[in-house]
């Protein structure tokens, strides 16, 4: 009969042919994979030959009874998709081509392993201890690994595709199902075989399939908006209220060493206090190049937000390129008699061309001078 | 061997090849370099983690008398500035991490067990396994310094100096992760000890029967229970920050650095108990023996001990009275700091008592633990200097906090090292050290110690900074007594402190060529570890003794005489031995050696060398943790017959499957 | 102790096992302390991208943590079944126990991702890198856990267990209830307690 | 010997030796601390034992008997060491009853230390409370770190006449007698500003304003170094205090305050200025100083400087160093004259600045030509992709002597 060898390469050469047809008929490119899947080709029908003709492994050493013991094995099969993977990885993706690679490995080494156990002794348990053995500890963690990643990856999928509110139901309806699936067998102690069985495979099916499809189908709008605009980012320092931006504000602050000044808007007027200093100053001297802490707080009626302007609006060489860039940073809306914190580190010195000043925005007359020396 | 039969078998034993696993089969050699390297004997490991932390004390040592080379005269030329930072670094890290720390661990590993009648630690491959990831990290740590320079921030790494910019090369990764593994390391072996010491003591040893050293042993490992996570925290937020990019320590996302210092010292405070408690531990062992009367006050050392471990987690901000803490939080850790120095004085006290009324013996053994005693106090006095905060502000970052902790980690730790290592080599080896150079070793170390960190605390008093790769003679004070002076005789005392260590080494060489064996009871001594031979068998006990005593070996020997209330011999410690022989336990299971656990540490510089260099190492390193994680897992702790070339049956062997770890 | 090495006869009564695991997870208690602090320290912090209640979705974390408590719940009668040597029951228990354990690690990675894409990244500001590293800690831990039921019940099926089965389904128990407690503590500091 | 002999015997013995302790104490503690006083080098700058101003005093006044109680009770346990082994040594006697201590002498040991440290500890609280008292100060000085020097920033104080923001580095200048805030932080790492002779140390920690107080009794200069390990040059990283009388420190705030001298036509220091220009202001301020053109000359070093900053050279001859304060910029000869002057003639000395023969022509130059090999700093073009190419520290610049002629010439009219 034909060699395992012989199986072998006749299986790689017979799969490097599909793949060939496939990379071409699919991507249209043939470079540097198709050269290398052409010299698989070859390479594995000069082999497959050359194990046929010279029919190795045909007969077997009558006197020992280990060939009763050479069990049936898929590993050479396996082995054969993992070369075609690389080869084809070659050709589409470098993960295809390192799917191909790590197919390849394991099948390889199981292979081995197996072989090698097999010839171990002439006991066959204990063959399959040695194997065991040293496989074990590689398989275990590999298919824990595999079926944990494929489970949290597909479910972790479906959730960012449906909305949030489905989100949530969908997941105690997946936590309930799995409780509810526990509790049917354990309350079902004869339950046959197949129908459990069937009952996990729909279960993984159906969530690996949810992720497929949700993985081609794209995540939720709101998340794909999210990430283009990038709501967080590009706050606006004007008086109105942002969408994302002024979201939820905070009101209270868990900063509360290392303040240089408190700035407060009190009866329409901004005024603030200095550690060491007992008068409220009009004006506020901060060091180039160091991290500053100010503490804003609204002590009138309405929501209010605190804008550094810190030069760049006057540029004249940029106005030119009609860049009016303001160079501002700004707290959020903050609510009546609430606080936040706003750290300025302010490079440039000031002059008189390039005045800095806090102020409330929306209003131009309430201010406080920057000074950076 | 694992499996120890007594008394040997008469049936010849038959080999049956066919049933091993061949190359697959278990370590099980007894003999040669793979006896030690898959070993589980905690023995065999205590020896090892000895062995190693001394190679480390010399690399320590070495990077030492460089630093004093360089400041032995004013704007030194032997080290450049980033040298010099790399070694102070390198010196406080090697000297706590990898020498005195797996110094103790050696010492808990070997005489634990002995101490409580125990044959082996609750879980001997995890023992292993703490072994080999200490011995990695280490050489981790170390290998900075081929690979682009070592770390270079200072031991303690202070946030935002230890950041990616501040600090470019790849020293402080190198740092960060080592530390990590000789991290995994020290937690596995506290919890190992934990276990060990909570349920495996011998009949009849109650909790206040225990030896003081398992006692302070079992305080440190405590200790490092707990301490360890917090450094891993802290290291994690420093590996995160530079090399994921993490913004915990950068001040311009709104940092606060006194994060880190915080972390650290809540770590680095217990760890100062961690490295001294062993040694109290050591002294208070070799006191009693030499004095020939019981510790003084036993429950109240062991107390102070216990309170030294508590108290010790309420202290960790005297390190940082300079950092700007408010007067309130200052006020309270100076209090709290002051209350750890009672307990501390209480041992003191006790070591003198202890041998008050004794009839003293001064071996090498006894001197170093009197030196202990009186230098650690120099140490100890100086740290309550220190509580006092206001005067700390004066003293800390200054030579003088170099002279305190030198006093209480040299005097003390260091001093209490020693005399354990002449006090237990015969147990260990079997053979003596020589006295006479012991007492060679012993003056010149104290001689030598007095010398370079005795000026130190005028230095410091005077004003010398620490950490300065060079001085000036600007600073440096006029007449002869200045600092010029003093700075000079520091180095030459780190000379004189060197060669002191020398003649330990020698006397090691000198007498492992000796074939003289040492005696069986050389001491006199009186707990449970010389209830054997010397060295002690695999099994360490032929009998596991029921103990009736705090130093119940003394008593076993010992009666007390009614009338003058002396003690008289009853028996010699042969014959204790004899009769031990006679009915010795049959059928002892001894764990298997593995190959598992030196796998699974060796993954662990894998994973980090990976975090620097790229994450398809980390990958391999993980795969190799996993893969050698599963093999231990699958493995039972004491190897099935079929591993074994040879078998014995029809002796009732039986198959123990029992997995601890 | 007379004829084996270790275990058998143990001065406090509980097995090397069960108290090794109570050791390590006071020390695990202290890594989680650390994380929490360093987290309570630096939520408010943020100079660029969303603040913590900005994005929080607590619907969503509450109905995930709930999966995570009632893995707890399942774990408990894996344990039982294992007293009672019922091979079956332990199995399926610590299978269940695994798949909730595997759909709460799901949601964290659904949550990651989406935070990640409203602008919270891991060096976006201090809020995110404590964020994602206390969460990711316990994700991990959560990770090894299922990983380790797993394993278990791979074991437990295809070879036998070294040492008593009960006292090794107890002791990873142990964990699994301490990972569970942990999370009620995160989740009730992070998400529930506002800046 | 029954327990009841050997109690007697142990207290007896304890009470002789406390008698003959507190004898030997009193000889022993004077004995001791002048030992070390003689031991010790006389006139070290930064001495912790010399308190200049009331705050070290206050530190001072506890120091003292502190390390006094440390060193007696040190002695006892090294005499009653010492004593136990000559008693005790084995002479052949039998082996002693198996004492397990004595409760009763072990608690009234334990508490005799713990009723010292409490004693002490009231002490403490006291100093603490006391050092850390802000409410009553006089004058405000901001100081910031990085490596590896020191700035000094004057906010507008009128009472002192600090009508302008003054910003100076290298030498802290204050009035004597003067309750004086220093509100530090840093731009970098961690640094810690102390003046042992006023008092102790205080952490410059990025990100934080710490308060340190200072007042100094006399007019002097005070020597200091930075105390935290702050990264490569920490040893190089010094700074010296100078307090001046009140009328001395008007004239010196008056001088700051004074504007820009440009250097004549026609002269060297004219063409060092326009060397200063296309070098040195890139990362150096010095106020008032304009381009040909008019347009005042700003210095960018947030684009140069990982720090953002770089002294301040306005005014750089009123100062006595530069580079943190490791080089004099007096000659020695002129050094010693002004840092050895009594205490009333002080300030005139200082207030004399750098004149040209006193100039430590030496350093400078070497520093113009190379500064990174006389002070390692992080300043290799080659090193600087971590920090975005900008230097920590002043890099070489490669100068022609003859440039470097020019700069000096400059520099010196700085006044």
């Amino acid at each position: 009969m034909f060699s395992t060898g012989f199986k072998y390469f006749f299986g790689v050469t017979v799969l490097s042919v599909v793949a060939l047809i496939m990379s071409y008929a699919l991507f249209e490119k043939f470079a540097l994979g198709g050269v290398a899947i052409s010299f698989l080709i070859a390479v594995g029908a000069l082999l497959a030959g050359l194990l046929a003709f010279s029919s190795d492994g045909t007969t077997r050493d009558a006197n020992t009874s280990t060939s009763d013991l050479t069990t049936q094995s898929i590993w050479p099969l396996v082995s054969a998709i993992g070369v075609v993977f690389l080869a084809l990885g070659l050709v589409t993706s470098s993960v295809v081509f390192f799917g191909g690679v790590v197919v390849l490995l394991a099948a390889l080494s199981e292979w081995m392993v197996q072989a090698w156990s097999e010839r171990a002794s002439t006991d066959s348990t204990h063959n399959a201890a040695a194997r065991k053995r040293l496989l074990n500890p590689i398989e275990f963690p590999v298919l824990a690994a595999v079926g944990l990643g494929v489970v949290i990856f597909s479910f972790s999928r479906i959730m960012l595709t449906v909305n949030k509110s489905t989100g949530a139901i969908l997941f105690i309806v997946a936590g309930a199902l799995v409780l509810v699936a526990g509790v049917i067998f354990a309350i079902k102690p004869n339950m046959k075989r197949p129908v459990g069985a069937a009952i996990c495979v729909l279960g993984a099916l159906g969530i690996v399939a949810g992720g497929v499809a949700s993985a081609v189908s794209g995540e939720r709008e709101e998340l794909v908006e999210a990430a283009a605009e990038g709501h967080f980012s590009h706050a606006e320092c004007g008086p109105e209220e942002s969408k994302y931006y002024d979201k939820l504000s905070e009101g209270t602050l868990s900063l509360r060493s290392s303040v240089s000044a408190t700035v407060v808007y009190q009866d329409g007027e901004l005024i603030a206090r200095i550690q060491g200093l007992a008068k409220p100053q009009k004006s506020l001297t901060v060091g180039r190049s160091i991290p500053t802490n100010i503490i804003f707080r609204n002590a009138t009626e309405g929501e209010f937000r605190l804008v550094a302007h810190l030069g760049g609006s006057k540029s004249a060489d940029k106005a030119a390129d009609g860049d009016s860039h303001k160079d501002e940073t700004c707290t959020q809306l903050v609510a009546p008699g609430a606080e936040q914190s706003l750290t300025l580190n302010i490079a440039k010195p000031s002059s008189v061309e390039n005045v800095y000043y806090l102020y409330i925005a929306g209003s131009d007359e309430k201010k406080i001078e920057l000074v950076v020396p | 061997m694992a499996i120890i039969e007594r008394p040997a078998p008469t049936v010849p034993a038959i080999v049956t090849p066919t049933t091993t696993y061949g190359l697959l089969k278990r370590p099980v050699s007894a003999t040669g370099w793979r006896s030690w390297v898959f070993t589980v004997d905690h023995k065999k490991l205590g020896i090892m983690y000895g062995a190693t932390a001394m190679l480390f004390f010399i690399v320590g040592g070495v990077e030492a008398l460089l630093i004093r080379l360089q400041l032995a005269a004013p704007n030194g030329k032997v080290l450049n500035a980033d040298l010099y930072n790399q070694m102070f670094t390198m010196h406080a890290t090697t000297m706590v991490f990898l020498f005195v720390m797996p110094m103790a661990a050696g010492f808990a590993n070997y005489f634990v067990p002995l101490q409580i009648g125990a044959r082996d630690v609750a879980f001997p491959r995890l023992n292993a396994f703490g072994f080999w990831a200490f011995l990695f990290g280490g050489i981790f740590l170390n290998l900075a310094w081929f690979l682009g320079g070592a770390a270079d921030g200072g031991w303690f790494m202070y946030a935002p100096n230890s950041g990616p910019v501040f600090s470019p090369s790849n020293g402080v990764d190198f740092w960060a992760l080592g530390l990590q593994i000789t991290g995994i390391a020290s937690l596995t072996g506290a919890i190992n000890l934990i276990i060990t010491v909570l349920n495996m003591r011998a009949p009849g040893m109650s909790l206040m029967k225990m030896p003081i050293f398992t006692w302070m042993i079992t305080v440190v490992q405590f200790l490092l229970l707990f301490a360890i996570p917090v450094i891993t925290v802290a290291l994690f937020l420093l590996s995160f920050q530079r090399n994921f990019g993490a913004q915990f320590f950068d001040v311009a996302a709104g940092a606060d650095p006194l994060l880190w210092q915080h972390l650290f010292w809540i770590f680095g405070h217990p760890e100062v108990y961690v490295l001294i408690l062993p040694s109290f531990g050591i002294v208070s062992e070799v006191l009693p023996v030499f004095s020939r009367k019981p510790l003084f006050g036993y429950p109240f050392v062991v107390f102070s001990g216990a309170a030294i471990g508590f108290v010790g987690w309420g202290v960790w901000a005297h390190h940082m009275f300079a950092s700007g803490l408010g007067p309130v939080s200052v006020a309270v850790f100076s209090l709290t700091t002051m209350a750890i120095a009672v307990p501390t004085g209480v041992k003191i006290i006790n070591w003198t008592l202890t041998m008050w009324s004794g009839k003293l013996w001064f071996t090498t053994a006894m001197k170093f633990s009197i030196g202990l005693i009186v230098l650690f106090t120099v140490g100890g006095l100086s740290g309550v200097t220190h509580a006092v905060a206001p005067s700390d502000t004066q003293q800390t970052d200054t030579y003088y906090i170099v002279a305190h902790f030198h006093y209480v980690l040299f005097g003390g730790a260091v001093l209490g090292i020693f005399s354990g290592f002449y006090y237990w080599w015969p147990k260990v080896f079997g053979k003596m050290l020589n006295e006479k150079l012991g007492s060679w070793n012993f003056w010149l170390m104290v001689i030598g110690l007095n010398l370079t960190f005795g000026p130190m605390h005028i230095l410091g008093l005077q004003g010398q900074p620490r950490r300065m790769y060079q001085w000036t003679e600007a600073r440096a004070g006029e007449g002869f007594f200045n600092l010029a002076f003093w700075n000079l005789i520091a180095s030459i005392g780190s000379f004189v402190l060197a060669v002191g260590i020398l003649t330990f080494l020698i006397n090691v060489l000198i007498t492992s060529r000796n074939p003289q064996k040492a005696p069986l009871d050389p001491w006199d001594a009186r707990s449970l570890e010389w209830m054997t031979t010397n060295p002690p068998k695999e099994h360490n006990f032929d009998v596991v003794p029921t103990v009736h005593h705090l130093d119940d070996f003394f008593h076993q020997k010992y009666e007390e005489d009614a009338a003058t209330h002396t003690m008289k011999q009853v028996r010699t410690a042969e014959e204790i031995m004899a009769e031990q022989e006679r009915n010795a336990d049959k059928h002892i299971h001894m764990p298997s050696p593995s190959y598992w656990p030196i796998v699974l540490a060796f993954g662990l510089p894998v994973i980090t060398f990976g975090v620097i260099y790229s994450h398809l190492i980390s990958v391999v390193g993980g795969v190799i943790v996993l893969f050698a994680a599963y093999g231990w897992a699958l493995e039972s702790s004491t190897a099935p017959d079929s591993d074994f070339e040879t078998n014995t049956p029809g002796t009732g062997l039986d198959k123990v499957a029992s997995n601890h770890d | 102790m007379t004829d084996t090495a270790h275990g058998h006869a143990s001065s406090t009564g509980i097995s090397n096992v069960k108290l090794g695991m109570w050791a390590f997870l006071g020390s695990e208690c202290l890594l989680f302390g650390g994380l929490i602090s360093t987290y309570m320290l630096y939520r408010g912090r943020v100079t660029g991208g969303p603040r913590p209640s900005q994005i929080f979705d607590i619907p969503f974390t509450s109905v995930s943590s709930f999966v995570l408590l009632m893995s707890s719940l399942t774990m408990v009668l894996a344990v039982s079944a294992a007293h009672k040597d019922d091979d079956r029951k332990t199995n399926l228990w610590l299978t269940v126990t695994a798949l909730l354990g595997a759909t709460f690690v799901g949601g964290q990675v659904y949550e990651f991702t989406a935070f990640y894409k409203e602008g919270l990244g891991f060096s976006t500001s201090l809020f995110g890198s404590s964020f994602y590293t206390l969460t990711g800690f316990h994700g991990v831990h959560v990770t090894v856990g299922i990983i380790m039921l797993m394993s278990l019940v791979g074991i437990l099926k295809r070879s036998s267990v070294p040492g008593k089965k009960a006292e090794v389904v107890e002791m990873i128990g142990l964990y699994w209830h301490f990972v569970d407690i942990v999370w009620i503590i995160i989740f009730t500091l992070v998400y529930l307690i506002p800046v | 010997m029954s327990r009841r002999q050997f109690d007697i015997r142990l207290s007896a013995t304890i009470a002789s030796v406390r008698v003959v302790l507190r004898k030997a104490s009193k000889f022993a503690g004077a004995a001791g601390i002048s030992a070390v006083v003689a031991g010790c080098a006389t006139n070290a700058p930064q001495d912790t034992w010399q308190p200049k101003g009331p705050n070290s005093k206050l530190i001072d006044d506890l120091q003292q008997p502190v390390f006094a109680v440390a060193g007696i009770i040190g002695l006892i346990v090294a005499v009653a060491v010492v004593y136990t082994m000559i008693k005790y040594r084995d002479r052949g006697q039998p082996i002693p009853e198996q004492t397990h201590g004595k409760p009763a002498l072990e608690i009234t040991l334990t508490i005799i230390p713990a009723l010292i440290l409490a004693v002490v500890s009231v002490f403490t609280f006291g100093a603490i409370f006391k050092l850390a008292k802000t409410d009553d100060t006089e004058m405000i000085i901001n100081v910031t770190g990085q490596q590896w020097w020191w700035e000094y920033d004057y906010p507008v104080q009128n009472e002192f006449g600090i009508t302008q923001p003054i910003i100076s580095s290298g030498q802290l200048v204050m009035p004597v007698g003067t309750k004086v805030l220093l509100r530090e932080t840093s731009r970098d790492v961690i640094h810690s500003y102390w003046i042992p002779a006023l008092n102790g140390k205080r952490d410059a920690v990025p990100g934080r304003i710490h308060t340190l107080r200072l007042e100094a009794d006399e007019p002097g200069i005070y020597a200091g170094q930075c105390t935290e390990f702050c990264g490569l040059s920490h040893a190089n990283m010094r700074m010296e205090a100078v307090a001046l009388s009140k009328e001395d420190f008007a004239k010196w705030v008056a001088n700051q305050q004074a504007p820009y001298v440009a250097p004549a036509k026609d002269t060297l220091a004219k063409q060092g200025e326009e060397v200063f220009l296309n070098q040195c202001v890139r990362c150096h301020q010095v106020n008032g100083l304009t381009r040909a053109d008019g347009t005042p000359a700003i210095a960018a070093p947030d684009e140069n400087v990982w720090s953002g900053a770089a002294p301040n050279l306005s005014h750089l001859m009123s100062r006595n160093t530069f580079a943190g304060a490791m080089f004099n910029l007096l000659s020695k000869q002129c050094r010693d004259e002004v840092w050895n002057a009594p205490s009333d003639v002080v300030g005139a000395k200082y207030l004399a600045g750098v004149t040209e023969e006193c100039l430590n022509q030496k350093d400078l130059r070497a520093w113009l030509r190379n500064a990174p090999e006389v002070k390692p700093m992080y300043a290799n073009p080659a090193d600087l992709a971590v920090s975005n190419g900008k230097y920590r520290g002043m890099p070489y610049l490669a100068l022609s002597e003859d440039d470097i002629n020019k700069l000096v010439a400059y520099l010196i009219t700085l006044k």
